[in-house]
């Protein structure tokens, strides 16, 4: 499959090339495009396990292995867990809001990246050796050999970071607790003192036709409680306003009974007149 | 095919992932795009380390991917965190960075 | 002996500096303290005197040079004193009047508060005075120069609370500063000529230097003269000098200080004599101010104003004296002296005649005070014969010489020179004999003294010995205490008798001769004749003078007079040409600087402080605080960086 | 190794600052004792470099020379020549009276007392004595880029001296609106001085680029580069000599300050207290003129005689100009500050006139000055600390109430007009006899100033001192013994000076000789040798 001092690869790996090529490039296109993230994480993933595969066919065979089970299946999964905790369902607006700002990204990516090319064609790359030799004794083994004795400072210092990152995340999300949390006697008696909701708090909506944590319930004048959902909820934009729903619901009601009851209509209205 | 064609390619990536950190407000998504401009100068590391019958390529592109790791996972808790803070994770919300 | 020149000026200086730092621990004394070292230094001048006296005419010049006082370079300037005949005979006149001017003060400023410090500016002035006469450079010259006119503005303002009083102090001083750039840049001259600007190489080899130079050197000297002894055009300070008390008047503003001109130029004559220009523009201010002040003094209703006009009209004869050269030194200087001592009478009998009439100035209230003041009367009597050169008496001499001398010049100049020398002669008759007549004779015009609100002109006698009278009252004049009336009969005295001693054997020409040379100019007219000259024009004089205050009498209110009499009571209109184009001119000037230093130089400044911030107000905007916008901007920069980095390569 | 003086004059302020600065917010009077004696410790310092000074020895003595900024052949060498000398002499001298007269000048307000963490007095202390400190070493300094640090420096606490100290000025209601124009005040000074050390930086930096070029290693040593430029391993380029010049002498310029750079003076001075305003003229601002002479003409003789025309107009512009804006003041502080532009005119002026009388009236100028100043200004400042208006207009008759007061006032204002026999008019003189000798034409214009500076000083006492006695002066207490104890010595030191002024000219001339040599001219020649040959006799 590779062949050592070549300046042409294999047909098959070219053919493999061309048709990856496309899926990676349009994978990168929808992460940046697509409106919602969950939809952006998953065209990442899929360029990434493109990526893994080219990879493999550049003989980095471990890396090509990582790529799969440590980026693409670990990291990106995180991603997807806080896309989950933020809100899967929230799209972004796609109106931008700095003026400009999307001309002159287009600009400096168009800019940067004809600067690359020409660098990269510049380039005279036209040769390359192959890692036959390299990864005569395994790639795992040589990868090894390198990073524990040429990059082994570096290892250590990766080791660290890791670490470091590691305690970060968990100092950054973790929440102190500073007071103790108030018993629910406190808390009654709070409510009681400030004389605001002695009686406890609307629950969610309870109706024929949905119990949800996310519906609110209905004031006698049919409009929606905000107490009775979560403020979580109410802040993730996740609440659904049943209050319309049911108006036309019972819209929707009357006019099939009306239809089905036509005559008695007219009736009434007779009587009416009369 | 000549292997430049994976700088080529990687170098289109990067530029979408660049591009694409300009352009998307979501702080995840610009995470995300940060990860695929990480992952394009893998690419260019692990061709370049074929290009060159030596494997210190595929070494840094491993450091690079464990550092990604870090980052990753220090950045998302940032976005956690301000998520909690501010209820959003738009970029353009925290545009605090003038007098 | 030598020592004692240097103790000559000290002896006052010490009774300034104790008498001014003292506390009021020495109100009581302090007076009689500086009265005594201003006695002290007289009699030390007495005894360099009688030394000077036993030796040779042609050794009697004393130098002591005290320490060095800037040496830097080639510049060297010493502390050193030069004592000749000149400086003795200018020693002796300010020592003596200078004492008795003292005496004269301890009943005159009796009543004043502050009667300690002024004794120690007077003594201060003696210091200064004496510094000037005996220095024996110009440099150290030009410290007492300007010694004598801070002691003057101190005196004249010494009545600080009236505001007249401080406004002419500052006139005095600003206009002999003016003079004093002509000193320094006189002494600056000989700096860059000579090397020096001690009077021994200057003088000495001053024929060597061209003439251009002796002229700008001599010229320079005339300003400084000029702003000193208040000869036109820097005269005008004089007048308004008056504000001071009496005694300073007497002192400093008639006998000494305003001299100092005269010995200036007379000391510099070596430089006149190289210079005919300096010499004819020496003449020049000397003749119009004879005739200036004489015009100025005939108009004055102030009986001091009209002493100051004389005393600027006397000085202008001996600068126009000073200015013939070597034929005219030694009778600048004896008019001079004479001068002193006339000139300090009159002005003591004129304070005499205040302190009897309630700090009364006007003449025209006053009136038949002969009978009141007997001794006032009789030597302000003889100090006026003196004046106008009635024969016999000092004045006859010392100006009848000069006349002569102005003659004696020689061809068209001299004529004109000796015509106006005579006209003055005549005019000082004329306004000597007005004041007379209208102090001393005639009805009483005594007016009620001056409310209080009114700020009186003299407040020194403010408070009389009996008190018994306050405002709204007639004035009782009456003889002054014995310290004020001997001084004034022992200048009476010497104004009956110096002119004959000095002339006698040609005393003080012999005494002058050795340093200030003489020679005998050939007059186109005799001495006789001359003398019958000035007799005549005497005449006339009185009469005139006669004629119109003494037959009729004087009316309260001054008459509108002709346009001459109203310029000339405004000092010939100088002070409104000063005041147009120097006052209202400068402070046109100051104001527009100050707006140009506002607008522009300060403008230029702030305008560029706010361009740079309007600038960065809209750089600000670029900053929008949008991670985004940064970014691409960093996105930009790579690329621009990638681009220059490609760019080298390809270079 | 000797004791290191030097260091020792510039280490005990900077150790008094930071001691005097850490004293507890209720020990105020301390702090105040304890800054007297940290600046009677320097004047001690200062007095002994004085005398071991020897005059007739050589160009820079007690010389320390110390490895800094190898890399960049930055040393901290310092050492002083007879200018060098008195000048530290000055600023340490000048310094306890400074103090003495800000004794309750900087008392927190009542207001804030209850706030015990609010310490002005202790920072007014320890800033005066940070800015003596940055002075002395300035003086001290005989490398360029050294010179440089401190020279930038002393901006900080001066810009805080100016910025955090004013007048009490009665009416708490504008005290918001006088702590604002000071606040400009103080901005304005900051940035012109600072907009002139950056011209200088980068003529600093040129300078090391020339020495690096031809000497092989760049050196900011002022006697290495003196020595390199006299036996001719080192020639400037005449552009390069002159623009370097011309760098180093804007700075000077804006510090000094010289029309039309003045701008910021009258405002600093007129904003800050009188002891803040003494520190600047008569002290921060010597430095300006002080580095001319040593470093303009020094480094760059030719450049300095290229450039002598344009500056001595600018001086004589500066002498008249200074004198008639002075004169159109109505406020007393801004009155002395114009005159004291005045006064720099005459120094620069004898700076540039090239002669041993010039620049050795200059340099004895720049004492003189100090001294006069001070005494006017701190006169003033007790003046306006008993009225608490600075406005000429607000006082009338002030002799009559305060005689003490008013006397010492004409004293510091007839050594301000340079009145024979005071301090000032010797060096006034020298210098106008300097410029004339070379520049007649120069020399009598200059002396035109002489009269308006009487005008302005005796319009300023006549206005305030004379006349009847203003309802709002009555009562208006004397000097106090503690602020005779300032003046007194002032006043002495004026008179002494002025009738033997040998002292100081003693240890001055050797340098200004120096100087003299360093830029190739010599006095001109009088027209007539006199017959007695040299000197006055």
């Amino acid at each position: 499959m590779i062949a050592a001092g070549d300046s042409v690869t294999s047909t098959g790996e070219a053919v493999q090339f061309w048709i990856l090529a496309v899926v990676a490039t349009g994978g990168a296109l929808a992460t940046v495009l697509m409106r919602k993230a969950v939809h952006s994480a998953l065209s990442l993933a899929g360029t990434m396990i493109v990526l893994a595969v080219f990879y493999l066919a550049n003989g980095a065979y471990f890396l090509g292995i990582v790529q799969i089970v440590v980026y693409t299946g670990a990291i990106m999964m995180l991603f997807l867990f806080v896309v989950m905790l933020v809100g899967v369902s929230a799209a972004d607006s796609l109106r931008e809001t700095i003026r400009g700002q999307r001309w002159l990204a287009a600009l400096c990516g168009l800019g940067f990246g004809i600067l690359l090319v020409a660098g990269i064609a510049n380039a005279s790359l036209h040769h390359f050796d192959g890692l036959g030799q390299a990864n005569s004794g395994g790639n795992v083994e040589g990868l090894a050999a390198l990073v524990f004795t040429k990059y082994v400072f570096a290892f250590e210092i990766t080791g660290a970071l890791l670490i470091t990152a590691a305690v970060g995340a968990m100092v950054l999300t973790h929440r102190e607790r500073i007071r103790r949390a108030a018993t629910q006697k406190e808390l009654s008696r709070q409510r009681v003192r400030e004389n605001a909701h002695v009686a406890p708090l609307p629950a969610p909506g309870t109706y024929a036709r949905h119990n949800a944590n996310d519906i609110p319930a209905l004031l006698p004048d049919g409009t929606p409680s905000e107490l009775s959902v979560s403020p979580t909820l109410r802040a993730r934009g996740q609440v659904r306003d049943v209050s319309g729903e049911a108006l036309a619901d019972l819209a929707a009601l009357e006019q099939r009974s009306r239809e089905w009851l036509e005559r008695d209509g007219d009736e009434d209205r007779k009587g009416a007149v009369k | 095919m000549n292997p430049v064609s994976y700088l080529y390619l990687s170098a289109l990536l990067f530029t979408i992932g660049g591009v694409g950190v300009l352009v998307r407000r979501n702080a995840i998504v610009v995470f995300m795009c940060v990860e695929l401009m990480l992952n394009a100068c893998n690419l260019a590391f692990v061709t370049f380390s074929r290009m060159h019958g030596n494997l210190d390529g595929q070494i840094i592109a491993f450091f690079t991917m464990v550092v990604a790791a870090a980052e990753v996972v220090v950045g998302l808790a940032i976005i956690v965190s301000v998520y909690r803070a501010r209820h959003s994770a738009s970029v353009d919300d925290a545009s605090l960075l003038k007098l | 002996m030598e020592n004692l020149i240097g103790l000559l000026v000290l002896a006052p200086l010490l009774g300034a500096g104790i008498l001014l730092c003292g506390g009021r621990a020495l109100d009581r004394v302090g007076h009689w303290l500086g009265t005594l070292l201003a006695a002290v230094s007289f009699a030390l001048g007495a005894v360099l005197f009688a030394d000077m006296l036993g030796r040779d005419a042609e050794d009697r010049a004393l130098d002591v040079t005290v320490f060095q006082w800037v040496p830097v370079g080639g510049f060297r300037a010493d502390v050193g004193f030069h004592l000749d005949q000149l400086s003795m005979t200018f020693v002796l006149l300010i020592t003596g009047v200078g004492t008795l001017i003292h005496l004269y003060s301890v009943g005159y400023m009796e009543h004043d508060e502050r009667r300690r410090r002024f004794f120690g500016y007077l003594n201060l002035f003696l210091a200064a005075m004496l510094l000037l006469v005996v220095a024996d450079n110009y440099l150290l010259l030009y410290v007492g120069w300007e010694g004598v006119g801070l002691a003057s503005y101190l005196l004249i303002g010494f009545w600080q609370h009236k505001p007249s009083a401080a406004t002419a102090a500052k006139k005095a001083f600003l206009v002999n500063r003016v003079g004093d750039v002509g000193l320094s840049i006189a002494i600056m001259l000989m700096f860059t000529t000579f090397g020096t600007f001690a009077f021994d190489p200057v003088l000495g080899d001053a024929d060597r230097a061209g003439e251009g130079k002796l002229t700008a050197i001599g010229l320079m000297l005339l300003l400084a003269a000029c702003g000193k002894s208040a000869q036109v055009p820097l005269q005008s300070w004089l007048g308004d000098a008056m504000e001071g008390p009496t005694p300073v008047s007497a002192l400093i503003h008639a006998a000494t200080m305003v001299t100092a001109g005269v010995y200036l130029i007379t000391r510099s004559g070596a430089i006149f004599e190289g210079a005919p220009d300096a010499q004819l523009a020496v003449v020049t201010v000397g003749a119009v101010t004879l005739l200036f002040g004489a015009i100025v003094g005939c108009a004055k209703d102030d009986i001091k104003k009209a002493l100051a006009g004389s005393t600027m009209s006397q000085i202008g004869y001996m600068v126009l004296a000073a200015g013939l050269g070597p034929i005219g030194y030694v009778f600048a200087i004896m008019h001079l002296v004479t001068h002193g001592f006339f000139k300090a009478g009159l002005f003591l009998g004129a304070g005499s005649v205040m302190h009897g009439m309630n700090d009364e100035v006007d003449m025209r209230r006053y009136g038949g005070l002969w009978r009141y003041m007997p001794v006032t009367f009789v030597t302000f009597g003889l100090g006026y014969l003196a004046i106008i050169g009635f024969p016999g008496l000092s004045g006859f001499f010392s100006k009848d010489k000069i006349i002569e001398a102005a003659f004696a010049k020689g061809g068209t100049e001299g004529w004109i020179l000796g015509g106006t020398a005579l006209l003055g002669a005549a005019i000082t008759a004329y306004y000597m004999t007005r004041v007379m007549i209208m102090t001393f004779f005639g009805e009483k015009r005594w007016a009620p003294a001056p409310s209080p609100d009114r700020p009186s002109a003299e407040p020194a006698a403010e408070k009389h010995g009996d008190g018994t009278h306050g405002a709204g009252e007639l004035p009782h004049p009456h003889e002054s205490p014995k310290s004020m009336t001997i001084p004034m009969i022992l200048l009476a005295v010497g104004s009956v008798f110096a002119g004959g001693l000095f002339t006698l054997n040609d005393t003080f020409l012999k005494w002058l001769e050795p340093v200030t040379g003489h020679e005998e100019g050939d007059s186109p007219v005799s001495a006789l004749t001359v003398t019958g000259a000035t007799m005549a024009v005497l005449v006339v004089g009185v009469a005139l003078a006669w004629a119109q205050y003494g037959r009729k009498p004087v009316p309260v209110t001054p008459p509108r007079g002709s346009l001459l009499t109203r310029a000339a009571r405004r000092d010939l209109l100088q002070d409104d040409f000063n005041h147009i184009v120097l006052v209202r001119g400068g402070e046109q000037l100051t104001r527009g600087l100050e707006a140009i230093d506002r607008t522009v130089v300060d403008g230029a400044v702030n305008g560029t402080a706010v361009t740079v911030g309007g600038l960065s107000g809209r750089m600000r905007r670029l900053q929008n605080g949008y991670a985004r916008s940064y970014a691409v901007s960093m996105f930009g920069g790579a690329a621009v960086l990638i681009a220059a980095t490609l760019l080298m390569r390809a270079v | 190794m000797s004791f290191p003086l030097l260091t020792a004059t510039a280490a005990v302020p900077a150790a008094g600052a930071v001691l005097t600065a850490a004293v507890p917010a209720a020990k105020r009077e301390a702090a105040k004792w304890l800054a007297l004696l940290f600046a009677l410790a320097t004047l001690g310092l200062a007095a002994v470099q004085l005398a071991r000074f020897d005059p007739d020895g050589k160009t820079f003595q007690l010389t320390e020379s110390h490895a800094w900024i190898a890399d960049f052949g930055v040393r901290y060498e310092l050492g002083v020549d007879g200018i060098g000398v008195v000048l530290v002499a000055l600023t340490a001298l000048l310094v306890p009276f400074v103090l003495l007269a800000g004794w309750h000048d900087a008392e927190p307000l009542e207001t804030a007392a209850a706030d015990r963490r609010w310490r002005p007095t202790q920072g007014f202390f320890a800033l005066i004595l940070m800015v003596e400190a940055m002075v002395v070493i300035s003086f001290e300094a005989t490398d360029v880029f050294l010179f440089y640090v401190f020279f930038e420096a002393m901006l900080i606490p001066m810009y805080f001296l100016i910025g955090g100290f004013g007048d009490r000025t009665g009416e708490p209601a504008d005290a918001g609106e006088a702590a604002a124009r000071r606040s400009r005040a103080a901005v304005k000074f900051l940035l012109y001085n600072l907009a002139g050390g950056l011209v200088m930086l980068a003529a600093v930096v040129g300078l090391y680029a020339v020495t690096a070029d031809q000497l092989g290693a760049g050196t900011f040593s002022l006697q290495e580069i003196v020595q390199a430029r006299s036996s001719g391993d080192l020639k400037f380029a005449t552009v390069t000599e002159r623009a370097l010049f011309l760098g180093f002498f804007f700075a000077f310029a804006v510090k000094a300050p010289l029309w039309p750079l003045h701008t910021w003076l009258p405002g600093a001075m007129g904003e800050a207290t009188a002891p803040v305003a003494v520190l600047i003229t008569a002290v921060v601002d010597k430095v300006g003129t002080f580095a001319m002479l040593r470093f303009c003409l020094q480094l760059f003789p030719g450049a300095s005689k290229w450039a002598t025309p344009v500056i001595i107009a600018l001086a004589l512009v500066s002498i008249l100009y200074g004198a008639l804006l002075a004169v159109a003041q109505r406020d007393i502080k801004r009155l002395i500050a114009y005159a004291s532009i005045s006064h720099f005119g005459f120094i620069i002026l004898g700076v540039f006139a090239m002669t041993t009388q010039g620049q050795g009236g200059a340099t004895l100028y720049m004492v003189n000055h100090g001294i006069s100043t001070a005494a006017l200004m701190l006169v003033a400042g007790f003046l306006i600390s008993r009225r608490g208006s600075r406005l000429i207009a607000d006082y009338g008759g002030v002799q009559k109430v305060a005689p003490v007061l008013a006397g010492t006032f004409l004293i510091g204002g007839l050594a301000t007009l340079s009145l024979p026999g005071l301090a000032p008019f010797v060096s006034e003189f020298l210098v106008l006899v300097g410029t004339f000798t070379r520049y007649p034409v120069a020399g009598a214009i200059a002396t035109v100033g002489i009269v308006l500076a009487a005008l302005y000083v005796l319009v300023l006492y006549q206005r305030t001192m004379t006349g009847p006695v203003k309802e709002s002066v009555r009562g208006m207490p004397d000097l106090r013994a503690r602020e005779l104890v300032v003046v007194t010595p002032l006043i002495a030191l004026l008179l002494f000076l002025g009738v033997y002024p040998k002292p100081v000219t003693r240890i001055l001339d050797p340098a200004v000789e120096h100087t003299m040599s360093q830029v190739h001219k010599t006095d001109p020649r009088p027209d007539v040798r006199v017959s007695t040959a040299e000197g006055a006799k």
